[in-house]
């Protein structure tokens, strides 16, 4: 199994920060969190244009680029470095995750290349976004016909389509729905972290397609993959925040001397610094188990290495390390970090949302001891 | 005095003079007339010479009948007590009896951008020019500074001295060209706060407080004010008396003013009162491991009280140490805060990621998540209470100093 | 309810203070340690001569001096803060509490007053002592003979008497056991806390007579007293190795300076302090609530005060400040710390075993919950 | 050289001299003449002039053949890497031989009782009289000193410069009259560790180290073997090999003395390896709130390794930055350790009141309870790891010294 980036890895990650750097900083942040879609679509598809993210980790067969989980944590974790605003979560993530798990062939024909260049903007709809076993109360799917409602769903102001996870006769489905179908009721909802955009969904009688079979297995597939990108996007922020709260401490001066010459702020770094090396240690693992997996078929992996609770720890290490950081980054910056003007609140703020989207890090510590039970007895 | 006598005389001038159809200043005019509206003031000052305890007969008196009190707001009172230790007649005649009132507001100018922990690292400029003091420089965090007439503000009158030398310290008109007051927003959207920028501004000699050189001890007495104010401010309120008349109205329109600033005040603190209701309502009372980390915080909570209820006690029984406690109820508070954060998210799961009215308690909850910050920075960062706990409390030795010698060699934010 | 101490009880507590500090050094807790009974007899007969402590919380009726919990907590935060060694815990606290709880008056007169002198040690057989739901499952009585082990049990080697609880055909029942009977097996165990004298005790066909009833109820409230009075005991030993640790910073010298002068050490004291401060006014706050329980009833108490939980507050906060107290005083002396030679291991070991005896702070938060919860709804 | 040449040439030779029927001695003598016991030592020193790679690639046939390793217990590695950098020639030649057979048995005498985290701050004192070195102080936590034959010894000889220029390294004859050494009896029971008393010691001049006034830069340089050699620690131990005949027996026996003192190492580390099965088998694992600290446990566990391993594979790409990671794996173990024994606490409920060999686990459960508290302090405290981490990999401030000056008038422990 991989252990480290390679050098085109490395190449490609440099390109995506120049262009995080140029595209995404806090100014543009700001500006965009302020509109409804959140994002700016000149941006977006320069992005996917020059850089390819919206299919990286896509089949080639599929439209996209054919790299693995490693390349889609290099994006995410560039990503959560610059806060970028985009659907790249909803639609290359999610949206792709479940087609790739659930879809009948035809359908990830029809619609995966769209979504791998970014001109198709897929979200998926889910009635609980805390955990697998949550998912399928709310939305039913009868007869072709979709009602019921999920209470938040990413970027569906922005997005062309939909992926509806419902419950049907035939048990769990994967249904197709145009977004501006009559029927489909998008409701912007304020949302803590305003550069993550979130809608309420409600479906009145939407007829949809079935695109795949939904079960507990493929769901939790889907939970995983997903954890693990929005894990490397938490530790990109973390990274930023430990690096930019680092560096401010050393040019604040308080009695005379810099803040950072403080040894209870000093001790408190060097704590973060421990726990951010974790979390991304554990990160890059999980992906790098994920495209093992893949190639070999993830029972092979769970043979071999038994550790299909990695992107579960992953998850709930960066969640809480990215938690932990972002409080020290308002805290050694005194009354400043508090501030609105003060550009720390916006990753705060990420970081909170992103706790506890795909469950927060005590359901996914729980998550990892069913697997490590299941594994060990 | 006897209780007694003191409690009937203020009834018996209460039902001579208390009318709630009177204008608010009126009544408080009337009141300052009366010697009622600051008790524990000096007799020449206003007042009556009454120890605390004997203050307590008249809060108590005016509480249970719902008497409007003197003006306290906030600054005001940091401004009154600190004019009224430090101030010469003429300042004293000057603010004090229109602070009471009501009619001049104040704020606090001592905070800068430069100096938060290290208040007395103020590098706000008091120069002597043309017959008054001009001062350039920027505050922050000043609360109501939009509202206020005044200010108190610390300044620095001597670059050559020592750091806390070479303050002095200023009663300043905030209404003057000079003086630019600019709305501070938070990370919570709220802005309670300002930020104030004094270009040339100015100040009478007049209008030097406890003399050249003697700000910090002028601000000390301030910041102690403001801490006893911190410690009592759960007891004050008045009663349940229905409302109704002139007085009350225009006491409403004054303490929704005031208040303004402190509304999202409960959610920086945790919201520890919706912690119980929520886990039932949501379910999440069933899990074991919530349940732990709800225990945790009702047990910090509640100990927090019973520590600071056994420090008052100890306090009233003889020894006058009121700053530990302080220090260690400010330190909790803070550690109360962040747990309940912790326990309103795992209440909430995914739903933690909603904010504004249609989200959990009316949008408390989120408030709640990004407002805890504030508790362990505002009022002395979490740091600065460890320090004072370790130093004051238990004796353990200070840092050497690297700010000694004249102020302007200090190494400082530029 | 009382607030404040009286000055009665302040002197109470001198006076105690003066005993343990002349006759509870380290180097007699070391010397006692090392013997089979664990305490030295005479010091403990002196002890009951002089403060009456044995039956200080015993009501006169029963030979004792009928004060209540708030004294019986005085002692054991004095004894804990000098590690005193004696069956006071096992005999005053624990027998005592049973027989108050569970036996009928006439057992209550014979057997109270010979424990409120300190002339007879008795203790409390238990099967478990992890929570009263647990009791009763090893030790049996059938046609007044009893069967059955518990594996720990204080103080058993020094016993005149045992009071076992053990399941029969009518419920839960209190027995009296001469522990020198025949077939009364007991075996000495090691212990982490040396101490804190434990043995096994196998009962095989000995005759008991029944002294009185128990069921859940009356357990729980054995179980409120004990701990009550155990968080004394951590409470005085928190008190005391955080003064001796902060004690020890300001003259031990590294780096030309005390090494309390280090930041990161003044604020770990400071948050020790906190913790301290917290579980001494928890502890101090239950030992009133059931002195005034016991004076109005209980139930009085729970409607005026709603807080039967705070026996478990205090002791789950009692054990986590012991411990996190007793970390920092071997850590903050550096490897001193860790030696036999000095004392500070001698209160770590009887922190760790406080925290697990009569439950861990975990099973007390959840009690506290389970009663919580009991009051809201 | 060409790693299949250096492969072929090791295996060709040990085919010659390998036999199990040697005497451990006899062996050893064999390997310095054939220069494979220090491969990456220059030939003009017992060695070949191997780089770390070809020096891994006779490791590895040793390894794979069970071939018995020039001895390299704990502190003879320290005092022959460090005699090695920093001897002349008289001196290699007097120790380095006898020191890689094992004739030769080490102690490190740095850390004082007065002087733990601040190593630097001995206050042993060298001086001379009548051509010799005359020693006076103390050490403590020697590991081994009771079957020391020398130590490598940090003393002061000049009182009057700056704290770390005062200070020579000397190799010390332990088997004088003027050192005594008492074991130092643990917390938890062990006495791994000695006190080592020097009255009126004597040292030749031959047996200085580095020359006078150089004692800190050569202890750095052994103390850097110390931390590379925990690094490595991991990979070393021979293979499976069937060890029957007179070498192996003798080896067993050096190594038994050599690891004696580190039975209980694995508790110190918390036993981690013991949790999961222990807490199926007491049916603690169903508690949900356990399972919580469980998980928290492992993941820390699993992430540290993963850390460690990818800044290994970092350092082997390219830069030598290794004390970082070393800082970082060694606060990560205190954590580790006491998240350990919280959850072994957990599963044992009242239980782990008891301890010896009728207790959980035999007794190892309780052993790391009182253990754990060790991996915080030794090899430096998780407070000196925290400055390392902050000043070395984040590059924040140092704080002002207080040591400065001749190290007579520095503040130090009496």
């Amino acid at each position: 199994m991989q252990k480290e980036f390679t050098s085109d890895q490395h190449q490609f990650r440099q390109s995506l920060a120049r262009f995080m750097q140029a595209k995404s900083t806090p100014v543009d942040v700001r500006r965009q969190m302020l509109t409804e879609q959140g994002y700016d679509a000149e941006v977006w598809q320069q992005l996917c244009a020059e850089l390819g993210v919206a299919g990286i980790h896509i089949p080639e067969q599929y439209g996209g680029f054919g790299f693995g989980q490693i390349e889609l944590g290099i994006v995410m974790e560039e990503m959560g470095k610059n806060l970028f605003c985009g659907p790249f979560l909803a639609s290359s993530v999610m949206a792709s995750s479940a087609l790739l798990h659930c879809a009948s062939e035809a359908y990830k024909e029809q619609l995966l290349p769209d979504i791998a260049m970014g001109v198709s903007i897929v979200t998926l709809v889910l009635d609980s976004l805390d955990g697998p076993e949550d998912v399928g109360s709310l939305l039913h799917e009868d007869g072709g016909v979709l009602n019921g409602a999920a209470k938040i769903v990413l970027d569906a102001a922005s997005a062309d389509l939909m992926l509806v996870v419902a419950s049907s006769s035939s048990g769990l489905g994967l249904f197709l729905v145009k977004a501006n179908d009559t029927g489909v009721n998008v409701t912007s909802r304020e949302s803590l972290d305003p550069t993550r955009k979130l809608s309420e969904v409600a479906l009145i009688n939407v007829s949809a397609q079935r695109v795949g079979d939904v079960d507990l297995g493929n769901l939790q597939e889907i939970w995983r993959d997903c954890s693990v990108a929005l894990a490397h996007e938490m530790v990109g922020g973390a990274q930023h925040l430990l690096t930019s709260t680092v560096e401010y401490t050393k040019l604040r001066v308080q009695f005379g001397r810099p803040i950072g010459s403080f040894q209870a702020l000093k001790h408190r770094c060097a704590d973060l610094l421990m726990e951010v090396e974790f979390a991304r240690a554990a990160t890059y693992h999980a992906a790098r188990l994920l495209d093992a997996g893949n190639a070999a078929g993830l029972a092979a992996v769970n043979e071999s290495e038994a550790e299909v609770y990695a992107p579960h720890m992953a998850k709930a290490l960066a969640a809480d390390t990215y938690c932990n950081v972002a409080r020290a980054a308002v805290q050694l910056r005194g009354g400043i970090g508090f501030t609105w003007e003060d550009d720390t609140h916006l990753w705060f703020k990420r970081a909170k949302s992103s706790e506890v989207l795909l469950g927060g890090p005590d359901r996914h510590r729980e998550w990892m001891m069913q697997l490590i039970e299941g594994e060990v007895s | 005095m006897n209780h007694n006598d003191i409690k009937q005389e203020v009834t018996g001038w209460l039902e001579q003079n208390w009318s709630t159809e009177l204008s608010l200043l009126e009544w408080r005019n009337r009141l300052l007339e009366g010697g009622w509206a600051a008790p524990n003031w000096p007799v020449e000052s206003l007042g009556r010479g009454y120890s605390v305890d004997e203050t307590q007969v008249v809060n108590d008196v005016f509480r249970r009948l719902g008497i409007v009190f003197a003006s306290q707001g906030g600054p005001r009172r940091l401004a009154a007590e600190t004019i009224l230790a430090h101030g010469n007649d003429e300042q004293k005649q000057r603010y004090l009896k229109q602070t009471l009132t009501g009619e001049h507001a104040w704020c606090q100018l001592f905070s800068e951008p430069g100096s938060g922990s290290d208040l007395a690292g103020s590098s706000t400029k008091a120069e002597k020019r043309d017959g008054r003091w001009i001062i350039n420089g920027q505050k922050v965090w000043t609360t109501s500074a939009h509202h206020a007439d005044y200010g108190i503000l610390l300044a620095r009158s001597d670059w050559d001295l020592p750091k806390h030398q070479g303050l002095s310290y200023f009663l300043i008109d905030m209404h003057q060209p000079g003086v630019e007051v600019r709305p501070l927003r938070q990370m919570n959207g709220h802005a309670s706060f300002n930020e104030v920028f004094m270009t040339d501004a100015e100040v009478s000699f007049d209008d030097l407080l406890g003399g050249e050189g003697n700000g910090w001890a002028v601000a000390a007495s301030t910041l102690s004010v403001e801490r006893r104010g911190f410690a009592q401010a759960r007891q004050s309120g008045i009663s349940s008396v229905e409302r109704v008349g002139r007085v009350y109205d225009e006491y409403e329109a004054e303490l929704a003013i005031d208040n303004e600033p402190y509304t999202w005040y409960p959610q920086r603190q945790g919201r520890v009162d919706l912690v119980l209701d929520r886990a039932k309502k949501t379910g999440a009372i069933a899990s074991a491991s919530t349940r732990q980390e709800i225990a945790k915080l009702l047990s910090m909570k509640r100990a927090s009280e019973l520590a600071a209820e056994q420090a008052e006690a100890t306090r009233r029984a003889g020894t006058n140490e009121i700053i530990p406690a302080g220090s260690i109820g400010k330190l909790a508070a803070s550690v109360i805060a962040r747990q309940a954060a912790h326990v309103h998210t795992l209440i909430s799961g995914s739903d933690a990621m909603l904010s504004g009215e249609h989200s959990a308690e009316s949008g408390m909850v989120a408030e709640t998540l990004i407002s805890v910050p504030a508790i362990s920075i505002a009022g002395g960062t979490d740091e600065i209470q460890r320090n004072i706990i370790s130093e004051r409390v238990l004796g353990m030795p200070k840092e050497q100093r690297s700010d000694t010698g004249p102020f302007r060699d200090i190494k400082r934010n530029t």
